[in-house]
């Protein structure tokens, strides 16, 4: 036991601005470890580790690699002493191929034609080696956000790094890909590299880490061995109390049909059919859970029937037919037919991250008559009404005037699933709810969408967590290539077929 | 970066940088062989010192009241309009004819319907760039830097072939009739007692700017077209989500936005020219876009801003008058000033945090 | 229109297009970097000054070429300061970079020379002479072709064979070295060009220094090139037609050149018809000089579409909030 | 009291009429050692503002250069009865002020006399600024000039643009007369401001003929400018000071009988204008002085004999 430990962090501490992100931290990682990190959404995960990276720099605090004192004031620092990073929000260049971003800054001499060249070879190994099979020449726009990962990783292989940090690399992964990432951490791990994994999933730690340390509020509360520990007591080391890791739920009492959807067919502005004829139905007082892999349509379906995209087809809401292409085939009218959303991507279509909390939570519902004083908004209205959204969704801080970029993943989605449970909808569409979101905001996440089912309302559910799907849904419908595979009921189901339907077999009934 | 106290963002910062700009421009005067004190103080007290300076200075920023505004509310739109040189121009064209062909009974119905005029030929002219924005993704930096150039043309051939008067050399329309005319703020403030010097050129547009400053505070942070609005542009595709209309939202801002440039013509064209001359805008369009910037798009910001390149306009054409100080200079002490107070305001901030938050730390 | 005609509005549309060339090519290295820029005209004013006041007293062209590019460069060091140090707003600091210009050329040519701002004009060596290419009086004979060559092609002074070869040039250097490609990547995403472990700010900084450089040789071209003298604010909205070129070619290199030779073209005919009677009526001259302006929007509204920006432009890079 | 000089938008460096007005109030004040106030004006508010400061101010007499005066003047003027004013190329009625027009129209068929008669093509080309009344009157002189010399004479004329850039353009000038070149002139006459300075120096590159105007711009390219219609804006703002603040006002018209305007001779021109030339040109300088030959003014009637606009 005489190794030095790869990496070893000594007091770092890090302030943004009045927000104490990182306090007096010190952490010690072994070589050829997997060490998994885990805390709350805001509890300074990412802070520390760019750090690390050299992204930001400590305000206090010293770096030694393999028990060498070693300043890391920028990432070439970083790279230079074998470390490599996959940020939690991807550091690609979105117009240029895979190869292009994996040679950028790694390139070996000032004409690209050789880099390239032996990237491309270099790239051709790494896949073997890896199984991280990319097409070198597809644009990073154009590929999935698992594929993104990969050039990723490759990156940093690239760069030879002998430390990896990965920085909740499954939050956007399908279980398939998950496993297969989790297949090559630990063939790293055996050629001796040292990693280090970011992650909201107690699951993973349990299996993949060697060691954990768990962080809250800035501090480093815990490190202990995974395999003396076990995620209820994970959990309530990083929540601070006891944490319901089961949803809990009682059977469905389907009513009358909300949602009808009829032949459904989507084409994107690329003139690509992404949605080719899906049919489904959804009752009052039912989950029903759509699993599939990313990019096979569950956008564009969830996109159309909130009104965000054109699509043709038949959908009836409590048996009235909406205008899909027309005058009223906006949001807004959908609104107004008792449809809630709760969009995949919170950031960019959920919220209007420049604006207060207050003003998010009129966001689409700023024709409200409550919201309205004569000519002008009521804000003195919305933001009492804010204020209570807030605090019964627990959202933290609790303070309404704060801007929507200043909270943390899990309390920007509480924010945006108040606004939209408590318009009290008929339907709710529901994408994504818990990604990147810590387990005590799931759990809390979780029950408000039981709940609201359990009011009789009818919810469509997207999601590419198998297990979030299976927990939640009473029906389970899977899509693959823009059709529906097939239905199960969770009861009857595991993730292994619902694994198989979602790469495109068909299952037993269909 | 630092963080100020509030007070210190919004006085100390812009205040500091204001000296550092006079200072690098007192040493260009300097440089000129002239006395850089007497100088300072010329424009200062040309441009603040009396009333008579304030009736220019405020005249001035009227003017880029209006731009700037303009600038401002297409900005929280995320669009950048940098056509209000030829909104204003239209908006000339409209308070001339309104003015010329109608006998109006008294300038007050002669305002409104100026004003309304002025608003309608600055928002027709913004329409179509917004139009191609908005429907066919033409990007309005460019249709709007060229739509001001087809105004000009357009001008030049309406004052020089149809609305000069016979005879005339300049082509500028004749001077509107006697009941057009608006009162000038010496006026106004002379019939209440308060003592202000006639013959200046702000009149009472002021108040209408003033208005528009307040209009457009409560159109953007207080109406559901301007919540709409600013949530378009900080996000497209939320405003989508939130099932605004992208198209409605773009023609709708933008044309409120020229409407806003043209309104300037009631100051220049109507208040002070009483007719429309060719190139009556000179520049405001352009000043607009500093002063929407600098002011950070905020009316009371603009406002500012507004009234500080007014006084420099006012103060440099006292320089002009009693010293032999070249125009040019002026236009050098405006580039600093947008430098110092807009662009480099970082570097002022980082100055002023050394002095203010340094010994704090110290103590502590 | 005989092909002759053609062939001189061609060749005049050549040389419109250059100073446009020029100057919209240093804004494509600097809004490719991620840096706005809508002081190009002021840097082009700086560069025509200092390369003719140069050229005046030195009596070399070249040290006049040099001044310029050095007069634009410090422009665009101001530029840089703001808005990548100091990360101020890019727009306003073009602003102020147009003043400036516009006040300190006049206000230095005042003192230089007493001449209201001008310098005196540039004759033998200190401004850039015509060039004849080979074979230019013999390709003559050869029918369309010949001509072509001879009249349009030949007889340019040198900047405008250099700006040409800065069209290859630039696209070389983008797609093809490894600057370009991280110039590129800074515009695009600067934090992936940080975590690669690139300076943002050395790149921006380089970025802003050719865009310096190109307005050099834009400004001097107008001044010593074309003209041979400076004439107070002789750019004459230039630069900002060249930022629409520029957003037209939707920031690449030929695309830049097809839409500066337009520019150029559409200016060259209305210069050629300055007014024109199509027999029922006759299209005013004012007409005729806002043509280039109406068709640049038909063109845009119906053949160019959605042009997308570099992602991250113009935008400082700030990673703490 | 000193006199005072208001310089129009263009700036007193305009290589136009406020920079002989600004020469002529330079001669002045070195050949008396007087001083003289002085403004360059940035917008139309300040014509009157000036007006009054420097009445106020005790300046006498006030002299502006430019039509755009007018109007400023006539609300000025009789606010102070005792400040005479001098405004030229415009005609303001009132006591106290002293109006100078010139006849441009005269002075530029001289011209187009001129270049007619030194045309080998038979074309030659005229290059305004912006397309006004003023310059359509230099323009309209000129044409009727060149008709006159040669009824077969052909008139290209040129407007640089219609923003004030258009008067500081020597690029677009340049380019211009490339095109009136490419279609045949080999005289070409600007009136353009600073883009003049575009079109003098290409046309002395493409070796052709250039004439210059205001000023005797004769110089700029020896041996290449065929001559320059002077406008003598110098001698009546000279005279204006010199005559101080008792000056006679009224409207006085400068044209050839007085010198107001002329054909310029130098030695730098001397080679490029025969003595045979140089005959026919005076003599129909004096036809138009005694009335023999009347030039149209464009402005009369707006409308021109040999030059559509
Ligand atoms: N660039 C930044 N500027 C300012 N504040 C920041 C910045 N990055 C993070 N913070 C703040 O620092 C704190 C820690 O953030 P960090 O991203 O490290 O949390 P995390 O543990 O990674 O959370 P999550 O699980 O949501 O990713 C948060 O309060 C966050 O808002
Ligand atoms: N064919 C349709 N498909 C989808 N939605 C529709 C359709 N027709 C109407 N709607 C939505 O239902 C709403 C109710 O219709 P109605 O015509 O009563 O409008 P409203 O309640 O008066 O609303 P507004 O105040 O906008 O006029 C509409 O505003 C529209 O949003
Ligand atoms: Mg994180
Ligand atoms: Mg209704």
């Amino acid at each position: 036991m005489s190794t030095a430990p790869a990496i070893e962090l000594k007091g770092i501490s890090k302030a943004f601005g009045a927000v104490q992100a990182n306090k007096d931290i010190s952490i010690r990682v072994m070589p050829g470890t997997i060490h998994g990190i885990i805390g709350e959404n805001g509890a300074g995960k990412s802070t520390l580790m760019s750090i690390l990276y050299g992204f930001y720099k400590a305000d206090k605090g010293d770096i030694y690699i393999s028990g060498q004192k070693t300043a890391i004031p920028d990432s070439q620092a970083a790279i230079a002493a074998g470390i490599g990073m996959v940020f939690q929000h991807f550091k690609l260049v979105q117009n240029f191929t895979v190869l292009e971003n994996v040679i950028l800054g790694a390139e070996d001499g000032a004409l690209l034609a050789p880099s390239l060249r032996k990237a491309r070879k270099e790239l051709t190994a790494l896949a073997a080696e890896y199984e991280l099979n990319v097409n070198p020449d597809a644009l990073i726009e154009e590929i999935g956000v698992g594929m993104q990962q990969r050039v990723e990783i490759l990156k940093a292989l690239y760069r030879q790094a002998d430390i990896l940090i990965l920085d909740e690399p499954t939050g956007v992964l399908t279980p398939a890909e998950a496993d297969q990432l989790f297949r090559i951490l630990h063939r790293l791990k055996d050629e001796g590299k040292t990693i280090i994994l970011i992650t909201h999933k107690l699951r993973e730690i349990m299996e993949a880490t060697d060691t954990v340390s768990v962080m809250r509020r800035g501090e480093m509360t815990a490190t202990v061995k995974t395999s003396e520990t076990s995620p209820e007591h994970l959990a309530e080391l990083m929540v601070g109390r006891k944490v319901l890791l089961r949803v809990d739920k009682t059977p469905a009492q389907p009513g009358e049909k909300v949602l009808e959807v009829e032949n459904l067919r989507v084409v994107d502005a690329a003139g690509v059919e992404r949605v080719k004829g899906i049919s489904l139905e959804v009752r009052a007082g039912e989950i029903l859970g759509i699993a599939g892999v990313a990019g096979n349509g569950q956008s564009e379906l969830l996109e159309v029937l909130g009104g965000m995209e054109n699509g043709t087809g038949t959908i009836r809401v409590n048996g009235k037919e909406l205008d899909l292409t027309g005058k009223f085939s906006d949001a807004r009218s959908r609104r107004k037919r008792g449809i809630a959303h709760v969009p995949e991507d919170r950031q960019r279509e959920g919220l209007i991250m420049d604006f207060k909390a207050w003003e998010n939570t009129a966001f689409g519902y700023d024709d409200d008559d409550a919201y309205r004083a004569g000519l002008l908004m009521d804000n003195a209205a919305i933001r009492e009404d804010a204020q209570g959204k807030i605090e019964r969704f627990d959202v933290r801080p609790a303070n309404s005037e704060l801007e929507a970029k200043s909270f943390s993943g899990g309390n920007q989605q509480k924010i945006v699933l108040a606004r939209e449970i408590e318009r009290d909808p008929d339907l709710l569409l529901i994408g994504q709810p818990t990604r990147g979101v810590d387990i005590g905001a799931i759990e809390f996440i979780h029950q408000q969408i039981v709940a609201l089912r359990d009011k009789g309302k009818a919810i469509l559910l997207v999601s590419v967590e198998l297990e979030e799907i299976l927990s939640l849904s009473d029906r389970i419908a899977v899509i693959f290539d823009g059709k529906l595979m097939g239905e199960r009921l969770p009861a009857e189901t595991d993730e292994k077929e619902l694994g198989l339907m979602m790469a495109g077999m068909t299952g037993k009934d269909s | 970066m630092e963080q100020l106290p509030k007070w210190a963002d919004l006085i100390v910062v812009p205040l500091v940088g204001l000296i550092l700009a006079f200072i690098l421009s007192m040493l260009m005067v300097l440089a000129t062989g002239h006395d850089p004190l007497d100088a300072l103080k010329l424009m200062v007290s040309g441009a603040l010192g009396s009333t008579y300076g304030w009736g220019y200075t405020l005249y001035y920023a009227t003017n880029f009241i209006f731009t700037g505004l303009a600038v401002a509310v297409a900005f929280h739109a995320s669009l950048f309009n940098i056509g209000g040189e030829g909104q204003a121009a239209l908006g000339g064209l409209g308070v001339a004819l309104v003015c010329l062909f109608i006998p109006w009974p008294h300038w007050t119905i002669a305002l409104l319907a100026a004003t309304a005029a002025a608003g309608i030929f600055g928002a027709l002219w913004a329409l179509i760039p917004a139009y191609l924005q908005a429907k066919r993704g033409s990007h309005i930096v460019i249709t709007t830097i060229m739509f001001n150039f087809i105004a000009a043309s357009l001008l030049n051939y309406v004052l020089v072939n149809q609305l000069r008067p016979k005879g005339a050399m300049d082509p500028a329309t004749a001077k509107f009739p006697k009941p057009s005319h608006l009162p000038s703020l010496g006026e106004i403030l002379n019939s209440v007692g308060i003592p202000f010097a006639k013959g200046t050129p702000a009149n009472v547009t002021l108040l209408v700017a003033l208005a528009a400053c307040v209009f457009v505070y409560y159109l953007i942070w207080r109406t559901r077209l301007g919540y709409q609005l600013r949530a378009f542009g900080k996000s497209q595709p939320a405003a989508v989500y939130a099932g605004i209309n992208p198209v409605k939202i773009t023609i709708i801002t933008m044309m409120i936005s020229g409407a806003l440039a043209g309104l300037m013509a009631i100051n220049n064209v109507m208040g002070e020219a009483e007719r429309l001359i060719l190139g009556s805008v000179e520049g405001a369009g352009f000043i607009g876009i500093a002063v929407a910037l600098m002011g950070r798009s905020h009316p009371i910001g603009i406002l500012f801003s507004a009234l500080l390149f007014g006084a420099l306009y006012q103060g440099g054409a006292e320089l002009g008058l009693w010293t032999s100080i070249p125009r040019e200079l002026v236009i050098v002490i405006q580039a600093l000033v947008i430098l110092f107070t807009g662009a480099l305001d970082n570097m002022v901030r980082l100055m002023v945090a050394k002095v203010l938050v340094r010994p704090k730390r110290a103590e502590a | 229109m005989d092909y002759l005609t053609l062939l001189q509005i061609l060749d005049s549309a050549l040389r419109l297009a250059t100073p446009l060339l020029f100057a919209c090519l240093a804004g494509l290295f600097s809004e490719r970097a991620g840096i706005f820029d809508i002081g190009l005209e002021g840097k082009m004013l700086m560069a025509a000054f200092f390369s003719a006041a140069t050229a005046y007293s030195t009596g070399s062209v070249w040290l006049g070429l040099l001044a310029g590019i050095a007069g634009s460069m410090v422009l665009s060091g101001i530029h840089g300061l703001a808005s990548i140090t100091f990360r101020g707003n890019q727009l306003i600091s073009g602003v102020a970079i147009n003043f400036l210009a516009s006040g300190l050329t006049v206000l230095i040519g005042l003192s230089w020379f007493k001449l209201g701002g001008q310098t005196p004009s540039l004759s033998g060596d200190a401004r850039f002479q015509g060039i004849d290419l080979p074979f230019a009086e013999a390709a003559m004979s050869v029918p369309l072709i010949g001509p072509l060559y001879a009249e349009v092609l030949s007889g340019h002074t040198l900047l405008v064979y250099v700006a040409l070869l800065c069209v290859p040039a630039t696209w070389y250097i983008l797609y093809r070295t490894r600057f370009g490609l991280r110039l590129r990547a800074v515009g695009e995403n600067p934090a992936a060009v940080d975590t690669a472990g690139i300076s943002v700010v050395g790149l921006r900084y380089a970025a802003v220094a050719i865009c310096g450089v190109l307005c050099g040789l834009a400004g001097a071209y107008l001044a010593t090139g074309l003209g041979a003298s400076f004439v107070k604010e002789m750019t004459a909205g230039r630069g900002y037609i060249a930022l629409a070129a520029l957003i037209f070619a939707k920031w690449r290199p030929w695309y830049a050149l097809s839409a500066t030779l337009l520019f150029g073209l559409l200016e060259a005919v209305s210069n050629r018809y300055p007014s024109l009677d199509l027999g029922f009526i006759t299209l005013p001259s004012q007409f005729m000089q806002a043509l280039p302006y109406i068709l640049t929007v038909v063109i845009l509204a119906g053949f160019v579409g959605k042009a997308t920006p570099p992602r991250a432009g113009g935008q400082p890079y700030v990673k703490e909030r | 009291a000193d006199p005072a000089i208001i310089f129009d938008l263009g700036g007193k460096f305009d290589k136009s009429f406020n920079e002989a007005a600004f020469n002529g109030a330079t001669r002045w004040a070195e050949e008396t050692g007087s001083r003289f106030a002085e403004v360059e004006l940035q917008s139309d508010a300040q014509r009157e503002q000036a007006l009054r400061r420097f009445a106020e101010a005790g300046s006498n007499p006030i002299v502006m250069a430019g039509f755009a005066f007018g109007n400023a003047l006539g609300e000025v003027a009789g606010d102070y009865p005792d400040t005479r004013f001098v405004i030229i190329d415009m005609v303001v009625d009132a006591p106290n002020v002293r109006s100078v027009v010139f006849n441009e129209h005269e002075g530029s068929y001289l011209v187009g006399y001129m270049a007619a008669q030194a045309s080998k093509t038979n074309t030659v080309g005229f290059i305004g600024g912006m397309d006004i009344p003023l310059i359509r009157k230099f323009a309209c002189g000129y044409a009727q000039g060149a008709k006159a010399a040669n009824p077969d004479t052909k008139v290209i004329s040129n407007m640089t643009g219609t923003t004030g850039a258009a008067w500081n353009d020597p690029v677009k000038g340049g380019e211009l007369t490339r095109a009136q070149i490419s279609q045949g002139a080999d005289v070409v006459y600007a009136a353009a401001g600073g883009t003049g300075i575009g079109v003098l120096q290409t046309a002395a590159d493409e070796g052709i003929l250039s004439i210059g105007v205001d000023s005797n711009q004769n110089h700029l390219h020896p041996g290449k400018v065929l001559t320059s219609m002077m406008k003598r804006v110098d001698n009546a703002v000279y005279n204006a000071m010199k005559d101080g603040p008792g000056l006679e006002t009224g409207f006085s018209v400068m044209g050839l009988a007085n010198e107001g305007v002329s054909y310029s001779m130098d030695e730098h021109n001397a080679s490029l204008v025969s003595d045979e030339m140089k005959a026919t040109v005076d003599a129909v300088a004096a036809k138009i002085i005694e009335g023999e030959i009347t030039v149209h003014d464009y402005m009369s009637d707006e409308s021109c004999p040999s030059l559509s606009f």
